[in-house]
């Protein structure tokens, strides 16, 4: 309990409780190393619920969907040997993908994965998304679209941002098979996701909303919905629709904060703090660090000012980068908020953006961050760890450019995994 | 004759105003939405009641309250060894007074045929029963002064009864005082006793009582023949006269005006003491159902009462009503309650008297009473009957033994019925944009002042709520605007109510259901990535809302063209800047 | 061990049983509690003047720091006030000096050295549970509890520090500590709608039928309070409102003290425990 | 629902060749200015504009009525136009203005013979001008910095240039005039002495029309070189590009000049919720591709904070720069020298007699130009009618309004319609607004597109610089059926983009957080980036 612990003691802190941050605690808790996790968690409910590995590559072809993932990733990393992915062996990342989803499903949250290729579904804007590991509840949404399948697209009344209609018309030259309708749940007043989700877990609005599809429905072999179908019973909640209505519902991500993220942030606050080995400090975050002579890091973290001392022997950095306030901009330049460990970013802030939002070649502040050996040790300015036990994963980590490579998961899983194996490496040595 | 007549007025003005007070009880509707039956209903409710009651084995009970309540006053004790002390010494020194000496010609000369004002032990208790009952005046009176926590509870009541008292005792005190050296009375004695005018027998008797009694005589006696004397005064004057010495009180007193006795012996002051001591006692007597003197009557019948039924924690049928009047009465403002009141701090900040429930009461009763209160004292009421919490401790501890409980209850549905009620209630009865536009009318367009960085004013301090990010998650996780559906809307949602105040249109979230519908469960400050006290601001909102729309509640009446109430019982908490 | 006990203002007229439990099981721990007359923690007034709320629980702990002792509370809005307070007045120099001034006049000063802690976490933290344990003589075998936390304990969580704000594990190892079983339930983190009865009766009473429906579905026999206002809430103002047939009168409530003093084996009429829907899942 | 909206037709084009008796090419406040006040004359004209209501310098300015106070020193005849065109318009057009009143201050450092000389300075031009002592200035302006050294008191006020033009030219379509949006002029035929036809092309459509005018005015204001020379006439422009930047919170409630002679970043000007500080007077080449840089952002924040050191640390939204269409002879010294009055060139002398040309200038004197090239227009039509503008006060339009800050929010919850929901949360605009503009766009004629819904509204101007609003707005748009097939990304994409260019040079701290969060949803998981990601090809 918070108030007790004035000092906790443990191997392995992990900074930033985002993605990258909860597995890699995840990965420490399985290989029996004591680790605290400490971060706020809220950022999770940003991300989409996907798992990208890698759409494709170049970015400009991001969108080529016949590519292998894997040899994308081979591709990549023989271009771009700094790249985060370049510090591991595929058959890491592979397995990284592995743990992380096996125990999702362990707690009840199923994905579906092709292993060799990646997957492509439906968004609410009617855009194509490439991605690796999907939520069962859009399997279908894959499909349907594959097959390009007779499919009904609901919307609800209320639900801004989410029009079936805006899918559908965007969609129908290739996918003429789409057809839309919009239902009611409750009053028809304004919904938002969460709350709705909320309603749909109750049974008799399930019926009412089956009731409703009914009513347009053509012969569609599909029905699309948004992803708002229920938060911690979701599959339950899919099941009985389908069950009801005698056919494949698959949910279409929509403009977050949404439900997988928010999912996927739920079952890893609960069941990353129920389980053996670890210990959450949520909402929590590490305001100094410093460290002994024996190379123990001693942490002073707290909510906002220090109320309890970490003792770790190692520490895995996953705060992420700008959102996540692992890195800080000011006008003049960029740095690393804990640890002010030096950061690769171009020369003047004029060099950050390109004029053009959607240049293809992405923005060179996206490619900022640290840069580490293969060990995922930050590198001082002198090329060399700053300390051989401190690690980085995640997004704050240089080279990447996650949001137009399509690599967000398996950037987070990776280098989560990479980093507690270097760990778990550097006690092995330092004991013997 | 003028004493038999003004006594007899004077006693009649008592019982006429004992029952008038009594009436009054059955008169007091308290919520013009009870039904309270006809005046005689109510009155014959009264004496059915008590004597269902007083006949039933509840009798047993009363009996008990009135030993254990009424003559140890073991709730006073209880509230304070010293009020306690002061009421026996008060009410027991009284009481004595009035039986051997006011009424010693019936029920003292009853037990002792032989009894004489003027003999001993009679004329050594009445000193030793006033000086009880002046020492009592004197403890509660310094007990007054002493008891200060921020407010005086003593009202101009308190001080008329223990006035009247005292009076009534210091005079009686002088009247002996003066009668012992009134040589007038000597030479009437001696006339009624002796009816001699020989100065052969007189004088050595005047001599033997200038010395032993101390009467001063304008011309020495010529004879100094002492023996003659005590012979003369054993046979004629022993049977009833005891030495002074044993007035102990007034003999003292005695020598004291010693120096003026020939003057006062002249101007016959031991008849005009006479006139006044008694016409202050028929003063008292016939004000006693008018002043605090009451509480002799009222508090020993609401003890009683309590003991012989229970009052209903919902009180609504006549009968109980008539109860809560006789409750409300016996109240003697003692302040016992405000000092043990649980909400009583919060005097210090909001100098609202009402919330003080000593003082709080004197209003409820108006309020019971049908008197027409206006909106500010009303308002006012309602502030401090709603920042009640209900802790029960003045009710323990009321040595009147009033169920105040209930009184506050009672109270808080009289305010609602007559639409006075909590912000919360109130601030319901018009939407947001209505709100706006009420504090548009008043023309109170000074937006408040934005320049504040203390925890209080989380809403006024852009640094708060500037850096949201429209992510939308505190209005996601809240479960007031999840509850919205098939209920009233809460018109903006914390997200939106964030962006009013970067808009700078606070005034439009002030009155919103948002605002006041949030259970302050601070899921949305919690989950809020960027920080933002939601929560906090939104409380704060409240804050300003009840500052600044209560004056505008009612357009009508006391607003000033620029919005501010005409009299604000808390000015020193607004922070409007001009 | 010993704290100054803070009933709050609604436990001596309107839940007397959670003194009484309260009490006795500190006994049975030799926790001695210190009777202060404590005012008002200030929560209630402080949607109406927040100066007034900080300075009523501002002297509550002055109160306590004169009787050198530190404050427990058994009423989760009680501890949030009384917290909030103090971590204002901690960062808060001008205000801390507005409070004291006003103190002064009673001879009281507040400083940060008076300890507030809820009922809980002197369980948790103070006693802890192994000796606890100790003392469970008959524990609550099969009893499925929801443990309901209470908002203002948890959160905000950096002024309150009570527990994982996200997920909170105390109150369930508390329970557990009685031998009863605490189950998992989605909405265990919510609000029970105290805070708006009297004000919106019905959307307090819709956020109670929420949870007591949340905690049925997920199997729960009784929901395990810890706070007077949740109690209340759960127990009394349900019974008020029994014409309303939607909402679930199978799951009762029952505080945490009551179920603790039961482990012990203390005598039901020393806990003032009344309703009988516990003794039987536990007898049955 | 929008009344034919969701009509395929609803693309009305226009007739291919138009009459009319005047052409006004330029929807910049000049233009509108110019048109409404023609069709007060009666007066028929056609007004073309190459992209919408001031794309250019009318729309790219801090929105300041003023006072003239700024000018005394450097152009004593443009501080007399501004005072009494400034209290015109705040008669006329209320609607548009908020008479906030303006202080002058100076910082330490600043030129103290040109503060003790500016009292007589304004005096000489019949500006009124007060001393406000620095404490009270100070209470008046809590942002101010503590440096001061003396604060004068003027007229100045804030003016909304959108609604501005958008009133004018409703009026004057009212009144008869033709307003045609994304059509810009292709070429002019010219015949002995006169301009008999213009070709027109819609930048959008390609559609392309054939304008028969009697007379023809350039008011294409940075633009007004480029057009003359396809009548084959030269005239002298000076681009001078401003920068300027906008905060997410009101800082003052004043306008507040620097009192020195004009330069850098020495204004800033409330504008409802926001404030505007700038500007930069940079000479440029060409008016096309005008971009803020991080340069002068940097300068201008550096500057202004000497003047309100909250701009140091306070959080900024947006930047946008201008062009002043200044017309000169050639002068040495900065471009602020160059007078900041107009020309009305008739172009006799180039030998065409249908074309006039109407440049330089500024927000605060527009109607005077329009009065004066309407002069002309009218004596070369022999129409004799006399202006208007001056007297007759600016109508108020129900769907013009939605450029005012916090009206929207104040409208929306009068209605009180609990399924009317916010569209954009930032500056509350709700469906029944976007629908209100909609509506009415479609009814003139073309329908509506992302961009002109969020140039008549505040639909994007918030703190989320339209990273959610976008695509609820495209959404609802889709809804009541104004979007159709996949038109809606692409403007999506040019709507995020115009918003960018805006953004980038401001973003560190928590701005950039945000755009990084915004990047994360629409590249990241929506992929708009990718042309190809409909998977239509």
């Amino acid at each position: 309990m918070i108030v007790a612990e004035n000092c906790i003691h443990c191997d392995l802190l992990v900074i930033g409780a985002g993605l990258a941050g909860s597995a890699a605690a995840l990965f420490a808790a399985n290989r029996g190393i004591s680790t605290v996790l400490i971060g706020r968690t809220g950022n999770l409910q940003f991300t989409s619920g996907l798992l990208d590995l890698l759409a494709g590559y170049p970015v400009e072809d991001a969108n080529d969907f016949s590519q292998s993932p894997w040899e994308s990733v081979a591709r990549l990393t023989a271009d771009i040997p700094m790249h985060p992915f370049a510090l591991i062996d595929p058959p890491e990342i592979r397995q990284a993908f592995t743990e992380f989803l096996a125990f999702l499903s362990e707690v009840g949250l199923d994905y579906y994965v092709e292993t060799e290729r990646n997957i492509r579904i439906v968004t609410s804007l009617g855009t194509l998304k490439t991605t690796y590991a999907l939520p069962t509840s859009m399997r279908h949404n894959a499909t349907a679209l594959k097959e390009k399948q007779p499919c009904l697209l609901i919307d609800f009344e209320g639900l801004k941002g989410y029009s079936a209609c805006q899918i559908r018309e965007t969609l129908t030259r290739s996918w003429p098979g789409l057809r839309s309708a919009r239902v009611a749940v409750g009053s028809g007043r304004e919904y938002y996701p969460q709350p709705l989700a909320d309603e749909l877990e109750n049974p008799s609005v399930q019926t009412d909303l089956v009731k409703a599809i009914r009513q347009h429905l053509r012969g569609e072999a599909f029905i699309g919905l948004p992803a708002v179908l229920g938060l911690s019973a979701a599959s339950n909640v899919r099941q009985a629709l389908e069950k009801q209505l005698g056919l494949p519902v698959f949910e279409i991500p929509m403009l977050p904060p949404s439900l997988p993220g928010l999912r996927m942030k739920e079952v890893l606050e609960k069941h990353l703090s129920g389980r053996k080995g670890v210990k959450t400090l949520f909402q929590q975050e590490v305001l100094e660090a410093n460290r002994t002579e024996d190379q123990t890091f001693i942490c002073h973290a707290g909510p906002g000012e220090p109320m309890v001392t970490i003792e770790a022997r190692g520490i895995i950095l996953a705060s992420g980068r700008f959102f996540g306030k692992g890195l800080h901009a000011t006008r003049k330049g960029i740095r690393e908020t804990l640890f002010n460990l030096p950061v690769k970013q171009p020369e003047s802030r004029s060099l950050w953006h390109h004029e053009d939002l959607l240049h293809p070649q992405g923005h060179p502040i996206n490619l900022a961050g640290l840069e580490t050996d293969k060990h995922f040790r930050p590198l001082g300015n002198d090329g060399q760890p700053v300390y051989r036990n401190l690690f980085a994963a995640g997004t704050i980590l240089a080279h990447h450019d996650w949001m137009r490579m399509k690599c967000g998961g398996g950037l987070a899983l990776s280098t989560a995994f990479g980093a507690v194996n270097a760990f778990l490496k550097m006690r092995s040595t330092s004991s013997n | 004759m003028v004493f038999t007549v003004s006594f007899y007025l004077a006693l009649s003005i008592c019982f006429f105003g004992v029952f008038l007070r009594m009436a009054g009880w059955a008169r007091t509707e308290f919520d013009p939405q009870d039904s309270v039956g006809s005046l005689v209903r109510r009155l014959s409710g009264i004496f059915t009641g008590s004597l269902r009651i007083l006949s039933s084995r509840r009798i047993v009970w009363i009996a008990a309250a009135l030993i254990r309540d009424v003559f140890l006053q073991i709730p006073l004790l209880r509230a304070g060894f010293f009020r306690w002390l002061a009421h026996m010494c008060i009410f027991y020194g009284f009481v004595l007074l009035v039986m051997m000496h006011a009424l010693g010609s019936i029920i003292t000369a009853f037990f002792f045929p032989d009894y004489a004002s003027t003999l001993d032990p009679f004329m050594m208790l009445r000193n030793l029963f006033g000086a009880m009952v002046l020492f009592g005046i004197l403890v509660a009176a310094l007990g007054r002064m002493r008891r200060n926590r921020f407010f005086r509870a003593t009202s101009r009541s308190d001080r008329l009864v223990m006035f009247l008292l005292a009076l009534v005792i210091v005079s009686g005190f002088l009247l002996e005082s003066v009668q012992i050296v009134s040589a007038p009375i000597f030479d009437q004695m001696v006339d009624d006793y002796m009816g001699t005018d020989d100065t052969e027998i007189r004088d050595p008797l005047k001599a033997y009582w200038a010395k032993e009694f101390y009467v001063v005589f304008s011309e020495q006696p010529s004879s100094q023949d002492l023996e003659t004397g005590q012979t003369l005064h054993e046979e004629n004057c022993a049977a009833c006269h005891s030495r002074p010495g044993s007035a102990f009180l007034s003999f003292s007193l005695s020598r004291l005006v010693g120096p003026w006795a020939l003057w006062l012996n002249r101007v016959r002051a031991d008849i005009w003491l006479w006139y006044i001591h008694f016409g202050i006692c028929f003063v008292a007597l016939a004000l006693l159902p008018f002043t605090k003197f009451f509480h002799l009557i009222s508090v020993p019948l609401n003890l009683m009462a309590r003991a012989g039924v229970g009052l209903s924690s919902h009180p609504g049928t006549p009968d109980d009503i008539t109860r809560l009047a006789l409750e409300m009465d016996a109240c003697t403002h003692c302040g016992v309650c405000s000092l043990h009141c649980s909400v009583a701090p919060i005097f210090r900040i909001i100098p609202n008297t009402n919330i003080l429930p000593s003082e709080k009461l004197m209003s409820v009763t108006q309020l019971a009473h049908g008197k027409q209160l206006d909106a500010t004292h009303l308002e006012a009421v309602s502030e401090g009957s709603f920042i009640c919490t209900e802790c029960f401790r003045c009710t323990e501890r009321c040595p009147s033994g009033i169920s105040l409980q209930t009184l506050w209850r009672k109270g808080k549905q009289t305010l609602i019925d007559r639409d006075y009620p909590d912000p919360h209630g109130w601030v319901r009865q018009l939407t947001t944009d209505q709100w706006a536009d009420r504090l548009d009318r008043c023309r109170d367009n000074k937006p408040l002042c934005d320049t504040f960085n203390r925890y209080r004013h989380a809403a006024q301090d852009p640094n708060t709520f500037s850096a949201c990010i429209q992510c939308s998650i505190c209005t996601n996780v809240c479960p007031v605007v999840a509850a919205a559906d098939g209920m009233m809307p809460p018109e903006v949602t914390p997200q939106q109510v964030m962006n009013l105040l970067r808009l700078n249109l606070k005034e439009l979230a002030l009155g919103s259901r948002m605002v006041w519908d949030c259970v302050t469960c601070y899921l949305c400050q919690e989950h809020c990535p960027q920080g933002i006290r939601v929560t906090d601001i939104l409380y704060d909102l409240r804050n300003i809302a009840v500052e600044r729309l209560q004056p505008v509640r009612r357009p009508s009446s006391r607003v000033h063209p620029d919005g501010c109430k005409t009299d604000d019982p808390h000015g020193k908490n607004r922070n409007e800047v001009s | 061990m010993k704290y100054a006990f803070f009933a709050g203002c609604k436990i001596p007229y309107y839940l007397p049983s959670y003194g009484t439990s309260t009490r006795a099981v500190c006994k049975a721990l030799d926790i001695d509690l210190i009777d202060l007359e404590f005012n008002c923690c200030g929560y209630p007034v402080r949607h109406q003047n927040e100066t007034a709320a900080i300075f009523s629980a501002a002297r509550n702990m002055a109160l306590a720091r004169k009787n050198d002792c530190h404050i427990m509370t058994v009423c989760q809005c009680c501890y949030g006030q009384l917290k909030y307070a103090a971590y204002w007045l901690t960062r808060d120099p001008e205000l801390r000096k507005e409070i004291n001034a006003l103190l002064a006049t009673e001879k009281l000063c507040w400083t940060e050295d008076v300890q507030v802690a809820h009922f809980l976490s002197v369980l948790y933290r103070d006693i802890g549970g192994s000796n606890i344990r100790t003392l469970v003589k008959k524990p609550l075998e099969g009893l499925k509890v929801a443990a309901h936390y209470g908002c203002h304990a948890l959160r905000p969580s950096h002024v309150v520090r009570f527990d994982n704000p996200m997920a909170p594990t105390i109150f369930e190892e508390l329970v557990a500590l009685t031998g009863a079983q605490p189950v998992d339930w989605p909405k265990r983190l919510e609000c029970c709608g105290n805070p708006l009865w009297e004000k919106n009766n019905r959307l307090s009473l819709h956020l109670m039928k929420k949870k007591l429906a949340d905690a049925a579905d997920s199997g729960a026999q009784i929901i395990g309070t810890a706070c007077t206002y949740c109690q209340i809430q759960f127990d009394a103002i349900r019974r008020t409102v029994s014409e309303d047939a939607s909402i679930n009168r199978t799951i009762t409530a029952v505080l945490y003290s009551q179920m603790l003093g039961l482990s012990f084996g203390l005598e039901r009429n020393d806990l003032g425990l009344t309703n009988d829907a516990i003794m039987n899942m536990i007898n049955g | 629902m929008v009344p034919h909206s969701n009509t395929p037709q609803g693309d009305a084009a226009p007739p291919s060749t138009i009459k009319t008796q005047v052409l006004i090419i330029g929807g910049g406040a000049t233009g509108t200015g110019l048109a409404r006040d023609l069709a007060l004359r009666g007066v028929h004209c056609v007004l073309a504009e190459k992209e919408d209501i001031n794309a250019g310098a009318s729309g790219a300015n801090h929105g300041l009525l003023h006072s003239g106070a700024r000018y005394v020193a450097s152009d004593i005849e443009a501080a007399g136009e501004c005072r009494v065109e400034g209290e015109l318009l705040k008669r006329l057009a209320p609607h548009c203005i908020e008479e906030t009143g303006g202080f002058f201050v100076a910082v330490e450092g600043d030129n103290e013979q040109y503060v003790a000389d500016f009292p007589q300075m304004c005096a000489a031009c019949g500006i009124l001008s007060k001393e406000i002592d620095i404490p009270t200035a100070l209470e008046l302006e809590p942002a101010l910095s503590n440096r001061l050294i003396a604060v004068h008191q003027v007229a100045d006020a804030s003016i909304d240039p959108f609604r501005l033009s958008l009133e004018n030219i409703a009026h004057a379509q009212q009144l008869g005039a033709v307003f045609l949006r994304d059509t810009a002029v292709v070429s002019f035929r010219r015949r002995n002495g006169y301009v008999d036809s213009a070709l027109l092309r819609n930048r959008k459509t390609g559609e392309e029309t054939t304008v028969i005018p009697d007379q023809v005015v350039n008011a294409a204001g940075a633009w007004a070189g480029y057009v003359a020379s396809l009548a084959d006439i030269h005239i002298d422009m000076i681009y001078s590009k401003g920068t300027l930047l906008v905060t997410q919170n009101r800082l003052t409630q004043r306008v507040i000049n620097r009192l020195r002679p004009a330069t850098d970043a020495d204004i800033l000007v409330p504008g409802g919720t926001v404030s505007i500080l700038g500007t930069t007077s940079v000479r440029v080449a060409s008016p096309e591709g005008i971009r803020p840089t991080v340069e002068e952002v940097d300068l201008i924040i550096d500057q202004g904070a000497a003047m309100a050191p909250v701009l140091e640390s306070t959080r900024y939204i947006r930047a946008y720069a201008g062009v002043r269409p200044l017309f000169g002879s050639q002068q040495s010294g900065g471009d602020r020298t160059v007078s900041r009055g107009f020309a009305l060139l008739d172009h006799m002398d180039s030998g065409i007699n249908n074309f006039i040309s109407i440049t330089g200038g500024k927000l605060t004197t527009f109607r005077l130009m329009a009065e004066k090239t309407a002069d002309l227009v009218c004596r070369r039509l022999g129409n004799s009618s006399p202006c208007l503008t001056g007297t007759q006060p600016l109508p108020k339009t129900e769907f013009s309004q939605w450029t005012e800050p916090g009206l929207a929010p104040k409208l929306w919850l009068k209605r009180r319609d609990p399924t009317d929901s916010l569209l954009c949360e930032c500056d509350m605009v709700p469906k029944s607004a976007v629908e209100s503009i909609a509506g009415r766009l479609s009814r003139s004629g073309r329908r509506a597109d992302l961009s002109a819904l969020a140039l008549r509204s505040r639909i994007g101007k918030g703190p989320c610089q339209g990273a959610y609003c976008s695509v609820r707005v495209a959404a609802h748009m889709y809804d009541i059926g104004i979007l159709q097939g996949n038109h809606g990304l692409p403007q999506l994409r040019d709507f995020l983009r115009e918003r960018w260019l805006g953004q980038h040079p401001l973003l560190w701290d928590l701005p950039l957080a945000q755009s990084e969060l915004m990047q994360a949803i629409h590249c990241g998981f929506f992929g708009i980036e990718q042309e190809s990601i409909t998977g239509v090809e």
